[in-house]
């Protein structure tokens, strides 16, 4: 997967684009987030509240319960505020 | 039509160029945001916008779309900037020519509230002092946007 | 600002002017009112508006001030033209700059709805075969104008 | 008074705007509009019917029952199509 970052999430894990293999077990956006919260460090910071965190998968707006595949591109960010 | 762009833009030419020719408007209504010198926090003295490309110009035709099934549009324009900006500077267009003032009206309305929303931007803004932080999201924003939720066929 | 004239207007350049140089502002509305080809009754080859110098001035005046006493804005423009038109040209432009964007959009629908109604101006309508006759007033327009009313106060 | 009509009102009478002495026994401007509408010809067409007519009496909006003097500006003139 390509796993992209924006905003503060961007900030807080240190940078903006990673390729990531889809890790055992991880079947959903939930997954991932979790998996990601276990990395600890910026990844710990960034994803302290999964409620400030919004998710698309290959440019939708996805809910955490949207399955993942390997040839998906994630991204995560903050509520949006451009305008 | 949508633009997203680091330059600014000519707003009479894009405005004037939206319903040039076509004698079934009768209406042109358009917003334009801008840069403050103030936020809620105290002085702004510049913010960069940041974007996801790719997903903004999906995100923004999307709205545009939308607009396009809500009311009867002759012509539509979103342009979004992105990159440092000062105050003063233009941000945001959202225009829309009708035939009836009040489709041209709404359907701008709509736009910039749906865009606000749902358009993948996100600004950080730097003070006068040296300082800079994330803009938060805010909760009117939710709301207007969800206004036109609860008019949804 | 109120300006009452037969010329047309350059929308650039006076939308350009409302905000100028006033960082306070971070929303610009506008709409404008052209005319169409075609009306309720048929093609239109042209059409001439009459108006009533002085008491004109007076209800836009009287508009704009209720516009303010409403709404937080930095600045307002209010032109309308007088005389023969043609499709395509330009009749009207109202224009809020304000630091809020709902402020702006607000304070520009309600200009407009209050201004059709309550402004001073007749169109005539010329028919392609030469005929012509004036436009009578639409209900729909006195409804979106009182709209506004039940949100008084 | 200044009296004036604009629109299809000025086109029914012939002309847009004269001076009228206030005749004997009008007060305000329903009297007025009933004394146009003795007045036959084109006035009766214009006055015909009056809920179609809206009054300004010195620049401002006012009802029929709006008192009038000799100084006064009057005008007539259908519902407003500008804008």
């Amino acid at each position: 997967m390509t796993v992209l970052y924006f905003a503060w999430v961007r900030s807080r894990i240190g940078t903006g684009s990673e390729a990531i293999a889809l890790p055992d077990g991880v079947r959903d956006v939930a997954g991932l987030i979790e998996w990601l919260q276990r990395r600890g460090g910026g990844y710990a910071d960034a994803f302290a509240d999964p409620t400030q965190i919004r998710v698309a998968v290959n440019q939708e707006y996805v809910d955490p319960d949207h399955p993942l595949s390997d040839a998906d591109e994630v991204a995560f960010f903050p509520p949006v505020t451009g305008g | 039509m949508i633009r997203v762009q680091r330059e600014d833009f000519d707003l009479g030419a894009e405005l004037d160029a939206l319903a040039d020719g076509n004698h079934r408007v009768g209406g042109l209504a358009s917003f334009v945001g801008l840069v403050r010198d103030m936020a809620g926090d105290g002085p702004v003295a510049a913010m960069t916008l940041e974007h996801y490309p790719g997903m903004t110009e999906r995100q923004l035709a999307e709205i545009e779309a939308e607009a396009h099934r809500r009311w009867p549009l002759e012509a539509t324009l979103i342009i979004h900037r992105f990159g440092r900006l000062e105050p003063g500077d233009r941000v945001v267009l959202v225009a829309c020519a009708s035939a009836h003032r009040q489709a041209a009206l709404a359907a701008c309305h709509f736009l910039i509230d749906w865009l606000k929303t749902r358009a993948p931007f996100w600004k950080h803004e730097e003070a006068p002092d040296g300082g800079g932080d994330w803009v938060r999201a805010r909760e009117i924003d939710d709301r207007a946007a969800a206004a036109w939720d609860r008019n949804e066929g």
